[in-house]
Order: structure tokens, then sequence, then C-alpha cells
């Protein structure tokens, strides 16, 4: 076996039974080479302290439930390894910009009702049934819209956006990401139904380009080129509008 | 115990967020970089302006150039301009839709060195241009 | 039905100016606030009177001096609103139109000089 | 306690809830659809599943393949009328869920590409790279946004199920956030919770597959089949248990043990040419996969690492460009877990729990005996699966009978006149005060204390390998377990509000009474027979006597009652189930 090694994780409680603040507390946990912040946790949750409550699931970076702030910088707790912070602590806090349910869960719901402002499903051209057999699509079609299909969802980008933190009607980068996603694909023909969020000064006009958001996601999805490529759209649409009035449609 | 109705909700404040992280110090000082933009761009109007007052008048402006005052603003302007033209090649891939060349996508490190590239050349002209007005 | 934004027009302004000025920019900084005034790489009379008085009658040297002053302005102004919001100063309308007015005022004072130096 | 009246809850927000939910709504607009789930729906373990899903679409397939993969892959264990069903629908879920979005992989004319997988015949497996559970769940959750009648209950937790006069009127859960309860009055009701891979300890199971809705549904009376089936997947991450998908060998990719021998080809899965082929070798079922493993490791040709014993699962021979272009997603969790870069070193991979074939026992329209119930997904039992999983069936069975028990759920609610809730009221009361007495607890023992005994029971008596003493053992520590577990749990944490102790020991409370229906199905079968091996003097398939389904009871405090029910054969005989060189054998006479 690997040799048992000791590292402090502090992390932020808050009950919003009792407490109007949240505060810090911190657990030493044994830890080996390859266990992941979540892990640590976890055996705080199994061994210390049954109260510490945060959210997780897959622990293979693929559900999205473990995002939280660590040492600052948002990331998935399980795809995060106490090996690269020993032997410093680790400082754990819920994901920024969000609502604290309690300790490291925050309130999600703000960014499932954007999620579906954006209309994010196909809106095809004419509804055809399964008999009428799949779409064509070539694979380059698919590289338009693919690595924004990939989102999962975790919030990191919301927690790395200052614009979300400071005004909390921006569309934001996820759901904006999902936007494109969806207007990118060859198979859909609802670019202009969603073009309405896209215009709005809190759809891609809530953006400066911080471009932090690209910077933490774990899946490489690069939300702020969705939203950017999309000022260039939104302005086209701006002004050919005087032209065509009725275009678009 | 009764469920709560009414829970609290804990939300950080903003205060300071930009010293939370040195991405977001690097992202401050670029959009600092407005502030000397516009401030350059009133020296070249007040130049344009003595200009239209005659020769005496411009080479007051000119003269006002040289003090080490003027020196040290521009050459803090310069940085913060070239801070800005670094960022701004940077994050150009994101502003632009994928580019196809022979059924291959343009890797953003191309799209960032041609604007580069291009500044350079720019730059280059703009110099040759100045320098071969010399008496 | 939400509001379409007028961001269109300014943040067009905005990337022009920007382009330009990363461009150019350090560049033209570097020409007329530093070696041109201490004589380092290029000599002292290099933006003499009479060759920028040439430069302004010329239409094309008028329009580059147009487009370089009104770019940067409404670049610089649009940019410093969002400053003042990353802040967290509330910026009102008000103050939008100020920013946006102000790059609209340089930009018609530098038509206006340049239309005074005549052709 | 608050109410919410619908027509139809649904349990579960993964790919069978969605489906289920998707198809209710579109069958009749008017109802009211309740979807709860103890996590928002893109969370759901579904998310995880990477190989693919199968449907016939080459010239050379028939659904006749599929069906007799299916059942030969199942041990003849398999309802094969619902198994014919199954394979003529497959294709059109899978074409709905293209014309829903689903990215699935591509080849150059734009037409849908499909891969091999373990125990198939012919490619047969639609991918969508190696994310083909994200991105089935994740259009299923953005084209259930556009159905108005979804009502979605994200983060409540499903406690128990209201029973009255032998029908289903409702479910009980707690919204999670605040700790209350609310009660969910509807004639119909579908499970769709998922499997219970988690009370094994070793496992590719995310932290959610807890197994509660079967739990609920067998304290209700319905009835767990075919329990003793677990799948193990042979190719898991040491340690976490984090899945390395069956995709990778469909692409190629080979198991050898510490001396580079590929030691498949001594478990009559071989020759090792040509390669890769059909059902043979690192393509044969899962099952032998699994068992051979055991057999290597009992002969000292595993690989010793701290993790525990493992063999080399090798891809670099099929070089960078398609190991990054097929594999993205193992590439990635093989160097961030493993710290192995797959292109230039093997992946080190053991067996771990994944799937649970049996669950709560359907018909094939995904009716269960307690009127007004469905199940659909990896909680049901609906019969394709039999005594082993065939890879890729379980991501299209979501789809194929994630619909059916939608549209019987819709079906059912509107043939159902709704009743007045006073006694259900009384139900949910009472059976909240006793959730809630479990928050009040002074003494007794820590939810991981039992939790653990639990997995680490079920390991060594119902394993890969079963034997009578190791089970019985298993058996009676489950037995003291649930007693334990009745003395009481003592948590650290009581609050109301987002109090995930609280909850998990309500799972616990569950899954010790499905890990004891399980163990008591494996017991009782004295026959060797897909995922169930014997090595006690029962190697052998017994079809005299176990051609037939257990069916585990629920009996209280006690043990389950275990029965039989026959199998639903309709022209597939039990044969001999044969891979690699003897299986093409087998075929040719």
């Amino acid at each position: 076996m690997t040799t048992t090694r000791i590292i402090e994780i502090e992390c932020q409680r808050f009950n919003p039974q009792t407490d109007s603040e949240p505060h810090f507390q911190s657990y030493q946990v044994p830890f080996s080479e390859e266990m992941s912040v979540l892990q640590g946790l976890q055996y705080i949750k199994d061994h210390l302290d049954g109260s510490l409550t945060f959210r997780w699931s897959c622990r293979m970076a693929i559900c999205g439930s473990c995002g939280s702030m660590v040492n600052g910088v948002p990331q998935l707790s399980c795809h995060t390894f106490l090996r690269d912070y020993f032997p410093d602590k680790v400082r754990i806090e819920p994901l920024n910009h969000f609502p604290v349910l309690r300790d490291l869960a925050i309130d999600q719901t703000d960014f499932l009702a954007k999620l579906e402002s954006v209309k994010p499903y196909l809106i095809p051209d004419t509804e055809k049934t399964p008999a009428q057999g799949t779409y064509l699509q070539t694979p380059q079609q698919m590289d338009e819209y693919y690595q924004y299909s990939e989102c999962i969802n975790c919030l990191l980008c919301y927690a790395a956006c200052p614009q979300y933190g400071l005004n909390k009607e921006f569309t934001g980068p996820a759901a904006l990401a999902l936007l494109h996603r969806y207007n990118a694909d060859s198979r859909d023909a609802g670019s202009a139904e969603r073009m309405e969020v896209i215009n709005g000064e809190n759809g891609v006009w809530g953006c400066t380009l911080v471009s932090y958001c690209s910077e933490v996601c774990p899946k490489g999805v690069d939300p702020a080129r969705a939203i950017n490529q999309n000022k260039i759209n939104s302005t086209k649409d701006y002004f050919l509008r005087f032209l065509q009035p009725r275009g678009g449609k | 115990m009764p469920a709560p109705n009414l829970l609290n909700r804990y939300t950080r404040p903003m205060e300071g967020w930009w010293r939370r992280n040195p991405f977001y110090l690097w992202y401050m000082l670029r959009e600092a970089s407005c502030v000397f933009i516009i401030a350059y761009a009133l020296v070249l109007l007040c130049g344009l302006y003595r200009l239209s007052q005659g020769e005496a008048a411009f080479n007051g402006w000119l003269a006002a150039l040289a003090t080490p005052r003027s020196i040290a603003f521009h050459g803090i302007t310069a940085m913060m301009v070239l801070y800005h033209a670094w960022t701004w090649f940077k994050v150009m891939p994101k502003t632009l839709p994928f580019i196809h060349i022979g059924g291959k996508r343009m890797p953003d490190a191309a799209i960032v060195t041609s604007g580069l590239a291009a500044a350079v050349v720019l730059s280059a002209l703009l110099f040759v241009l100045v320098w071969s007005g010399r008496s | 039905m939400i509001r379409r934004s007028n961001k269109p027009v300014f943040w067009s302004l905005f990337g022009a100016g920007g382009m330009v000025s990363a461009l150019i920019g350090p560049m033209l900084v570097f020409v007329t606030g530093i070696a041109v005034p201490l004589g380092f790489l290029l000599p002292h009379d290099a933006l003499r009177y009479e060759r920028m008085l040439a430069l302004a009658h010329n239409p094309a040297g008028k329009l580059a001096l147009a487009v370089v002053i009104s770019l940067f302005l409404f670049h610089g102004c649009h940019r410093f609103y969002h400053c003042l919001h990353d802040f967290g100063i509330h910026v009102t309308a008000g103050m939008k139109a100020a920013c946006h007015g102000f790059a609209a005022a340089g930009t018609a004072l530098a038509v206006y000089l340049l239309l005074v130096i005549g052709f | 306690m608050q109410v919410i009246q619908a027509d139809v809850v649904i349990v579960g927000g993964g790919g069978a809830g969605l489906r289920a939910a998707i198809a209710a709504a579109e069958r009749d607009p008017s109802l009211r659809i309740a979807l709860v789930s103890k996590v928002v729906p893109m969370r759901s373990h579904t998310v995880a599943a990477e190989g693919g899903a199968a449907g016939v679409v080459r010239g050379d397939d028939s659904l006749e393949n599929h069906f007799d993969d299916t059942v030969s892959g199942g041990d003849w264990l398999c309802e094969q009328d619902v198994v014919d069903y199954f394979v003529a629908h497959c294709t059109d879920e899978l074409v709905q869920l293209e014309r829903w979005g689903c990215p699935w992989s591509r080849k150059e004319d734009g037409h849908i590409n499909v891969r091999f997988f373990g125990g198939m015949k012919v490619q047969r497996t639609w991918f969508a790279a190696d994310k083909s559970g994200f991105h089935i769940l994740h259009t299923l959750f953005q084209t259930s946004l556009r159905l108005p009648s979804i009502s979605r209950y994200d983060e409540f937790f499903c406690a128990d199920l209201m029973v009255e006069d032998g029908k289903v009127r409702g479910v009980l859960a707690i919204e999670i956030t605040t700790g209350e309860f609310f009660l969910f009055e509807a004639p119909a009701v579908v499970m769709a919770t998922g499997g219970a891979g988690r009370i094994y300890r070793q496992n590719t199971n995310a932290g959610i597959v807890t197994g509660e809705g079967m739990g609920m549904a067998y304290r209700h009376g319905v009835a767990l089949r075919d329990m003793e089936f677990m799948q193990w997947h042979p190719t898991a991450l040491p340690g976490t248990g984090i899945l390395i998908t069956e995709g990778c060998r469909g692409e190629g990719g080979i198991l050898v043990n510490k001396d580079g021998y590929r030691y498949l080809q001594d478990y009559g899965l071989g020759p090792l040419d040509p390669w890769p082929r059909p059902k043979a070798m690192e393509l044969g079922p899962r099952d032998r996969l699994s068992q051979a493993f055991w057999h290597e490791q009992q002969k000292g040709r595993t690989i010793d690492t701290p993790k525990g014993q493992v063999v080399h699962l090798d891809l670099r021979h099929l070089g960078r460009k398609k190991i990054l272009e097929r594999l993205p997603l193992i590439t990635e969790v093989a160097k961030t877990f493993m710290g192995v870069d797959p292109v230039v070193s093997p992946i080190p991979v053991c067996p771990a729990v994944h799937y649970t074939m049996g669950g709560i026992q359907t018909n094939v329209r995904c009716e269960t005996s307690l009127s007004g119930l469905y199940a659909a997904g990896e909680c049901s039992s609906v019969g394709i699966h039999g005594a082993n999983r065939l890879g890729s069936n379980s991501l299209v069975e979501i789809i194929v009978f994630g619909r059916v028990a939608g549209d019987s759920a819709a079906q059912h609610a509107r043939t159902v006149t709704a009743s007045h809730g006073d006694s259900i009221r009384r139900q949910a009361e009472a059976s909240a005060q006793h959730l809630l007495s479990l928050l009040g607890q002074e003494t007794g023992e820590r939810v991981a204390t039992l939790r653990d005994a639990m997995r680490d029971s079920m390991e060594s008596g119902v394993g890969i390998y079963r034997k009578q003493d190791a089970m019985q053992a298993t058996c009676e520590t489950l037995a003291e377990l649930r007693t334990r577990y009745r003395g009481g749990v003592r948590l650290d944490d009581r609050n109301r509000a987002f109090n995930t102790e609280w909850l998990t020991a309500i799972e616990l409370g569950y899954m010790l009474e499905v890990a004891e229906a399980l163990a008591h199905s494996a017991l009782q079968r004295r026959e060797s027979r897909g995922a169930h091996f014997r090595l006690d003097g029962y190697e052998e398939r017994d079809d005299e006597r176990f051609l037939a389904h257990s069916i585990a009871h629920f009996r209280g405090d006690g043990p389950p009652l275990i029965d039989y029910a026959p199998v639903t054969i309709t022209r597939s005989a039990p044969r001999t189930r044969t891979y690699g060189g003897a299986g093409k054998k087998a075929e040719m006479t």
C-alpha cells in the first residue's frame, strides 16, 4: 500500500436553519495518491462528520454534480486530486455566484430556468416520423456543433463568470453554449426563434469576454466562443432586418 | 424539528471579486487599457486642433510631447495598448465561427498567429512610412 | 418578448476600434509619443508641421486621422462603462449615453477640424 | 405536508424516466405528469453509460440475429416474446433519438455508424463517441423541456409508495432542499429508479444507484425477479470501479495477463485470429470475461497492484489517432484516475459490479402486479436480459420500455377515476412520521458502518463465483444487519434542510432488503447460468429444474420467500452457449 498521509481539508459550512453567515471548519483527512477531493469529502462524511453536505454522483466527471471552489478555482471535486495540494491545506467552498442552500450545495434553479429559455432542443423544419429514417449529417457538419453538445451542466462556467455574478439576469455561458449547439446543428431550423434570446441585453451582450468560463470548463466546450461568435450573428441580424424587414423568418 | 418553510440563502457578495483570482486581475488590466486608449485619442485630437491653428501652435504640441511627463505617459500607454493588442488576438478565435480549410478545422493557434502577424506587418509599414518622410 | 439590445451598433464600433488599435496602436503610440519626441530610431522632424498638414489635406490622410481618433474613442468609451459595471457601479442609461456621446463628440470635433484645415 | 395532484407520477429522471415522461406527454397532452427525481435529470446514472445502444441497421444483420444474441447471451432465461417486441422496436427508438438531436457518430457519407460489442454477431451498436449514455440522457432531458405538461420535481427524494386496496395511489417524497414532505397523488406511477449496484463495494455505478425504487415496490408486495443475476463488467479501474467501456474491445483492444498472454483463449473464447471478430475472445460476453479473470487470479497470473489484482487492457496497437478519435473519454479517464496514457501503456483493469439484471417484475407492457404501478429500465425486470445482459441492450431498453411504461401509465391514468385522498393522506402522514423518527435517534450505529458491512458481505458471498457456505453466511449477515438497522442508526445531522445523511439512512433500509432478496435468490438457484456461477457442485446449467425465473417476495422482517415462474420460450430452445471458435462450429451444425 502507498503510505498514508494526512491533509487538512477546510470546508465552508452553512446551515440555513441556524446560520445567517457561513463559517469554515477544518478536518484532518488521511489520503492516498489516487484520492480525489471528492473522496476526501466522502471520508469526512462517513467517518468524521455526517452533517457535511455536498452533491456527488458519478465520480468520473460526467454527471456534473460535484462542482465546487477548490482553493478558489471552480473544479469538479471528483476530478481534482488531494495529492496536488499536499502538504498545503485544501479549502473547499460552494460554487461562486450561486445562492448557497447548505454547506457546499448551491441552488441551481436559476440555471435550469435559463437552460429552458434558450430552447435547447432540435426544432426541425418539418416534423418527421422515425419511419422516415435519420437525417444525414456528415462528420464535418457534426464538427460545427459537437463540442458544444459536450456540456455536462456542471456550472463551473457560471462560477467563473463575473458577469453572471454581477448580473443574475445574464443568460450565462453554459445556456448560451447550448443555444449555439442547436443553432449550429445542420438538422435544426430554430435559429430564428432563438435569435431573440441572443439579441437581448442579457443574451450574448451580457458577456465581456472574460473567457475564464472556457478556461475552467472540464469538457473543453469553450462557451466563450459560442457566445462571442453570436455577437457577430446578432449584429448581422440587427442590421440585416433593415434590408429585409421580414428576413430570417 | 419541523420543516422550515422559509430558508436562509447565503450569496457571497461580489465586492472585490477581481482580487480573488489572478485570471480576473489580468482581465481587469485588459479592460483598464481603455482609459489609455481614450487618453491617447484625446492627445491626437489635441494635435489635430493645434495643427488647425497653424505651425507655431502645432510645434507647441510637439514640444509638449517631448516633456518627461508626456514621455512617461506614452511609455505606459504603449505598454497598455500592447497588452490590449496581445489579448485582442488571443481571444480572436472565440469571436469567429470555425474556419475550415481543405476539410480541416483551422486551429485556434493559427488564427492567433495570423492576427499577430498582421499587426507586426502593419506596424512595420507604419514605421517605414513615417521613417521614409525624414528630411 | 425580450427587448433587442442596441449593442450591435456600439459593439461594431468597439470591435473596429479594438482591431485598429490592436493592429497599429502600439506602433502609433511608440512613434508619436516616444520615438519622435526622443529622436529614438526616428528623427525629430518626422512629424513636422508641413508633413502633418499635407497628411491632413490629403483625403486619404483625413480619413485615416478621423478613423483612428473616432474608433479609439468609441472603443475606449464602450469598454469604459463596462469597467464601471465590473467595479460594481450601476451603469444607468444616462451614463451609457454620456460615454457614447463623448466618443461621438470627439468624432464630430475631429471631422470639424479636418474640414477647417481644408483640402 | 404538501399535496400535489397528478395523473402520472414518474419516479426517476434518467433515460427510462424521461422517455416515459415524453411518451405520456405526447400520448395525451392534457395529462399532468410529475417527474420526481432525487437528482436533476442530467445527473442520472444513464449519463455514465459509454458504449452504445443496439439497433439493427446493417443489411447483413437482422432482427433474428439480435434476438438470438440477446436470448443466448441471457442463457435462455429471457422472456422470448418480450425480446421479440424489444428487438423490433430498438431501431425506431434510436432513430427517434436522432430526430431529437442525439449526436450519434457518423460515417463520412452522413449515415449512422455502428460498432461491435461483446456477444454480437454483426455490428449493431449505435454510439456517440464513448459518451453514448451522456448524449442520450441530455437529448431526452432537453427534449422533455419542450413539453409543458411535464412538471419536474428535481431533487425530490421518493421515500415510499402509497398503496390502497391493491392499487397504487401515489408516492411520498421529501423535498431535499427543505426536508419537507410532499404527497404526489396519482392513479399511475412509473418506477424508473435504476439499479442497485451500490449494494456492492467494487462497482461501476454512480453514488445514486442504490436500488430504493426496487425496495419500495418490493416492500409493497411486488416481486423482484431474477435478482441473483448481477453483471460484473470485466473492465473497470481497480479501486474506484470507474468503467472502461466495452467499446475499447469493440475497437480492437486486447486483454492480457501478467505474462502478456491473451488468456481468454484458454477459456473457450479462442482462437486468437482473426481479430477483432464477433462473439470471440475479448468480444465474448461479460460474464465469461469476468469469470476468466477470476480463474487467472486463482492461477496467480494476474498483476498485483496496490489497489488489487488486475489484468491489462492494451489499446496501443490501435494507434494514437484511432484512440483519440473513438475513445476520447477513456483516454481522459485513464490518464486522470490511473495516470496511464492508453496511447503509450496498457490500462490496468479488473471486474466490478456493473448492472442489475433482475428487478421489479413486469410484463411486456411494463405493468407490475400492483395495479397502476409500472416499471422500466434497470430497476425493472421486463424479461430481456435473462441471466446475463448483452452489452448495448440496456441503453436501448430504457428508451424502448421507457416509452412503453409512459404509454401504459398514460392509458391507465385516463381510464381510472380519481378517488378522494383522506386515507392516503393518513397513510402518507404515518410513513412520514416513521421517516422522521430516523432523525431523532439518540443511539445507534453510523450509516457507513452498516453500509460497509453489507457491501463486504455481498462481495464475499455473492460475487462472480458463488458457494453454498459463503452465500449462507451473507444471508445471515444481512439478516443481522437488518436487525441492527431497525435497532437504530444514529445521524450526526438532525436538520431537515438538505440532510443527505438522513436520505442515505433511508436508502440503506431499502438496500438491505434488496440485498437480501438477491442473496436468497442466489442461494436457492442450485445451478450455474449466465452471471450466476456456482463452484459447489452446481457448475452446470440445469434446465430440468432451473429454466425458471426466481421470484423474491417480501416477508416483513424475516427473509424473503423465493419461488419460481416459468420462462416464456417461443422459438429458441436452450442450447449450449458457445463463443469463439466453438461458437462458429455450433452455428454451422
